[in-house]
């Protein structure tokens, strides 16, 4: 029972790596950006995780249930989610500008661009 | 896409109602899931949708650009100034038992025009970004 | 049954994460990425966070994914395959991760009632909420009143983010040709 | 009433003014909203700063909620200290920026500019008044999206990839953030800072508390820059609009270097900091690699907004040196440089914009003879060059010689050697520009390229003013700085 405690902190944490492996190691400008996502969506299952209770309810409160999850890790998720969706959204509108201002997507074809000046 | 009477009769059918379902979701998130944000989110939904079936032009004639722009800022200001009243009311900010002479009716206050303004912004600005990467097509 | 659930749903996750890295395709990486949305969500529902689940079926399978589809329909859906593989991120990557493994073994185990978490400040929230907000959903009652001014940031976060696409892209750009679906031309 | 209402005001007065401004049509109007919203926050930082000298910290609650159930604004001498500093700053940038940015930003998005510029402010001030650490995130997150599209306003296309890189590093740096914060809030179960502080020394044997501490770490370290984490700052001061860069160069890293610093003392403690964890060791060797590589890549810049660059990437390693000390002096020293640098900075960086704007490059060679058209742009920026020398009489000097007494004092001699090194470099790349602007002459003497307008020249002055007096005078700002470092150390001592 106590290696499945951690079980899932530990599925958790490679998916959170595999999203930044995807930021870091990926060299279209789109694809940085979905790896930022998964990075991102993994942290908020970590948080989730943490307020979980077991036998816990959804915190909405109702006079049959005795047990109910965490609610702040659900609220500062919720906040983590709009500010992902932001920073998204302003990402892929720089993505559009640096290809009609470079033609291209890729890192190193900017780069290149750029070092020829 | 335009051209498919299906989608076309779909599409307005299913407009109110996602319409009607924000309208919900934005309302009745004090007892249920839901709250400001799904709801502003929801009611863009709506509007993409129409776009995307009917064209972003068709969109601009229901909601100016000049329009996104008012309601963008009007949710954020309408939340800050909840606090600033809440503020001259004496208390501290957003403190919404200062609303009302009940706490408990100024905390339902409170938080019934705080969420109304996190959704009229939000669904402006998902409105106004999917309008401008649209109207980016050459 | 939840926990089985669980382990299911974060297994598929596993393997849909690991297709986005393998694939080079980038409206194969953004259906991906819409299906780990997706997953997610329904991993929130079993650990009881519907508010939670709610908004990333909204915003990662919604909005995100439009918003990707509509930036691959402007900017090409193929990735250049790189063309020399660096071991770096890798490495970089492994640290990160063993650091975080490694930090697992003084956590509080998963879903344990006597957690540190589950005893401070949070209680309150379930148990004066009723009479300090009279509200029953805690999380809309923490989200606007106990936290409100989170929120109120996190509204300037979204306010930040329409104002810097209206700065980058603009709306005043009026098109003779209507404007097609974003999904139609890859 | 209003007294107590100030820690909130301080913040919320550019958070409404943002939208307002966006509804503004002219930018005429935009920048005076914007610039009576600045004075004010000024003047309320100020007023904060008298307040706690005088009556000690101050905490204000959101929501009337009791901390650790609300959210906590904690305004201590060290934070209001920086809120003077950020908001000065922006008053001063803004100052210049009605000649400047009107240059700079096509009309149609000046409204937008200050939009965004008042929104940056936001950010700043809440990161650095909050006692809550998921809240610090929300504001980190709002001063970072801000800035890059301020940087992306730039009129080169290598402003969107410089806004990009910094995007995709700020926001691995802000997500490491998120993890920490989690991390914190699981083994505690809270999130307010001075809650935190009290319940973390039990916890000091926690191996979830150092990986919180690693990541935390890490995540500010890629927002201030700190080598070799400095990659994003170069593209992005260069290719900035120059009123930007400015306002960035002088205010954001110095933010960030003050969330770091408040982390260290004032939630984890100085002794789980520096014994539990190699953090001195570690800091000690990025802060001198910062200043010495800094300092030399900076010699071989072509571009004079790059060379400032690096030279910021320099200076912030002699504030996580001050840091690394772990001593009220060198926590002095690192305060002290934090208002000076940013003195200096904010001069320099502004003197090379009225340069840009009269001689239409930030190219060095394209400088030449600049010293003869624009005499007193040129004599600016000799001033605050000396001043990031370390020249004694000027500010930069003092806060050097304070950072020496604290190495002296500890007895990490060898730093010294780091010191003097990062000066002598400084006294080469700035010594190129000085060559180049007064001995020789330009190449292409086309057009009477004359002084910049006195509208531009006036804050430029009044920062240089500035490098000089608290060159001189030593008294205020020194005081202040120790004043705050002792509360901050006395935390846990």
């Amino acid at each position: 029972m106590d290696m499945f405690a951690l079980y899932n902190y530990w599925v958790v944490i490679f998916l959170m790596m595999t999203g930044f492996y995807v930021v870091i190691a990926s060299g279209n400008l789109v694809k940085k950006i979905i790896g930022l996502n998964l990075f991102q969506a993994s942290v908020f299952i970590l948080y989730i995780s943490m307020g979980k209770v077991s036998g816990g309810a959804a915190p909405i409160l109702r006079e049959t249930v005795q047990t109910y999850s965490n609610p702040l890790p659900h609220v500062l998720i919720l906040t983590a989610i709009v500010v992902g969706v932001a920073t998204t959204a302003l990402g892929l509108a720089l993505v559009v500008r640096i290809k009609e201002a470079y033609g291209t997507t890729e890192e190193d074809e900017i780069h290149s661009q750029d070092e020829s000046l | 896409m335009r051209d498919n009477p299906v989608l076309r009769v779909v599409t307005k059918i299913t407009i109110p109602i996602i319409l009607l379902f924000s309208l919900y979701v934005q309302f009745h998130g004090d007892y249920g899931p839901g709250g400001g944000f799904q709801a502003g989110v929801i009611f863009a939904a709506a509007f993409i949708l129409y776009a995307l079936v009917f064209g972003t032009q068709a969109v601009r004639i229901v909601v100016s650009p000049s329009i996104l722009r008012l309601l963008t800022a009007s949710g954020l200001l309408l939340f800050a100034g909840v606090g600033t009243v809440t503020m001259l009311l004496g208390g501290h900010y957003l403190d919404y038992d200062t609303l009302a002479q009940n706490p408990l009716l100024g905390q339902h206050l409170g938080i019934f025009l705080v969420e109304l303004g996190v959704g009229i912004t939000v669904a402006a600005v998902m409105i106004t970004v999917f309008l401008a990467f649209a109207g980016r097509r050459d | 049954m939840n926990e089985l659930i669980n382990i299911v749903l974060l297994g598929l996750l596993v393997i849909t994460a690991l297709a986005a890295i393998r694939l080079h395709d980038l409206f194969a990486v953004t259906i991906m990425f819409g299906i780990y949305s997706l997953l997610a969500a329904a991993v929130f529902v079993v650990l009881d966070a519907v508010d939670v689940a709610f908004t990333e079926a909204a915003v990662g399978v919604g909005i995100s994914t439009i918003l990707m589809l509509a930036t691959i329909g402007l900017v090409g859906r193929q990735e250049k395959p790189p063309a020399h593989r660096s071991l770096l991120p890798l490495v970089v990557v492994a640290v990160t991760g063993a650091a975080l493994i490694y930090g697992t073994f003084d956590m509080p185990h998963f879903a344990a009632p006597d957690a540190p978490i589950q005893q401070h400040v949070a209680p309150r929230y379930l148990e004066q909420s009723p009479s300090e907000i009279g509200i029953p959903n805690v999380v809309t009652a923490v989200l606007a009143s106990y936290r409100g001014y989170d929120t109120l940031g996190e509204l300037t976060v979204i306010f930040t983010a329409g104002i810097g696409v209206l700065a980058l892209l603009g709306l005043r750009r009026r098109r003779s040709r209507l404007a097609d679906s974003p999904e139609e031309e890859p | 009433m209003t007294l107590t209402q100030l820690p909130a005001l301080q913040v919320i007065l550019p958070l409404i003014a943002a939208p307002v401004c966006l509804l503004l049509r002219s930018g005429r109007l935009a920048w005076l909203l914007s610039i009576l919203v600045s004075t004010t926050a000024l003047i309320i930082a100020v007023l904060l700063l008298r307040l706690v000298l005088e009556n000690g910290t101050i905490s204000y609650t959101y929501g009337g909620w009791a901390a650790p159930w609300g959210i906590e604004y904690r305004v201590d001498i060290a934070s209001a200290f920086v809120l003077a500093i950020v908001a000065g700053i922006s008053t001063v940038v803004l100052l210049f920026s009605r000649v400047g940015a009107s240059w700079e930003i096509k009309s149609s998005e000046q409204s937008l500019f200050y939009t965004a510029y008042l929104l940056c402010l936001t950010g700043l001030l809440g990161m650095t008044a909050t006692g809550d650490a998921f809240n610090l995130f929300v504001f980190l997150e709002i001063s970072s999206l801000s800035s890059y599209v301020l940087i992306a306003m730039g009129p080169d296309r290598r402003g969107l990839t410089a806004a990009y890189q910094y995007l995709i590093m700020g926001t691995i740096g802000a997500t490491f953030i998120l993890i920490a914060v989690g991390l914190l809030y699981m083994i505690t179960g809270t999130l307010n800072m001075t809650d935190l502080a009290n319940r973390l020394p039990a916890l000091a044997q926690s191996r979830t508390l150092r990986v919180a501490f690693a990541f935390l770490t890490v995540g500010l370290g890629l927002k201030l820059a700190l080598f070799p984490l400095h990659l994003w700052l170069p593209n992005a001061y260069t290719y900035a609009p120059h009123v930007v860069s400015a306002f960035l160069a002088a205010t954001a890293t110095k933010v960030a270097v003050y969330v770091l610093l408040r982390f260290m003392y004032g939630v984890f403690g100085s002794s789980f900091a520096f014994d539990s964890m190699p953090l001195q060791f570690i800091l000690m060797v990025l802060g001198a690699l910062a200043v010495l590589s800094g300092s030399t890549v900076a010699v071989f810049q072509h571009n004079i907004k790059r060379m400032l660059g690096y030279s910021s990437v320099a200076q912030i390693g002699y504030m996580i040196l001050g840091l690394s000390l772990a001593s009220v002096s060198g926590l002095t020293a690192t305060l002290v440089h934090l208002l000076n640098h940013a003195l200096m900075k904010g001069g320099l960086f502004l003197a090379v914009a009225c340069m840009a704007y009269q001689l239409g490059s930030t190219r060095l060679a394209d400088l030449a003879g600049a010293g003869q058209r624009m005499p007193w742009t040129s004599a600016a920026f000799v001033v605050g060059g000396l001043s990031l020398i370390g020249i004694p009489l000027t500010a930069g000097f003092i806060s050097k010689w304070m950072l020496v007494v604290a190495v002296l004092e500890t007895g990490w001699w060898p730093l010294l050697i780091v010191i003097v090194a990062g000066s002598l470099l400084a006294v080469v790349y700035i010594w190129r520009v000085i060559e180049m602007i007064y001995f020789r002459s330009a190449a292409t003497a086309d057009g009477p390229a004359q002084e910049a307008h006195w509208s531009l020249l006036a804050p430029v002055w009044l920062l240089i003013a500035a490098n000089i007096y608290f060159g001189i005078d030593t008294q205020w700002s020194v005081d202040v700085a120790q004043l705050a470092a002792q509360l901050l150390f006395g935390v846990h001592a």
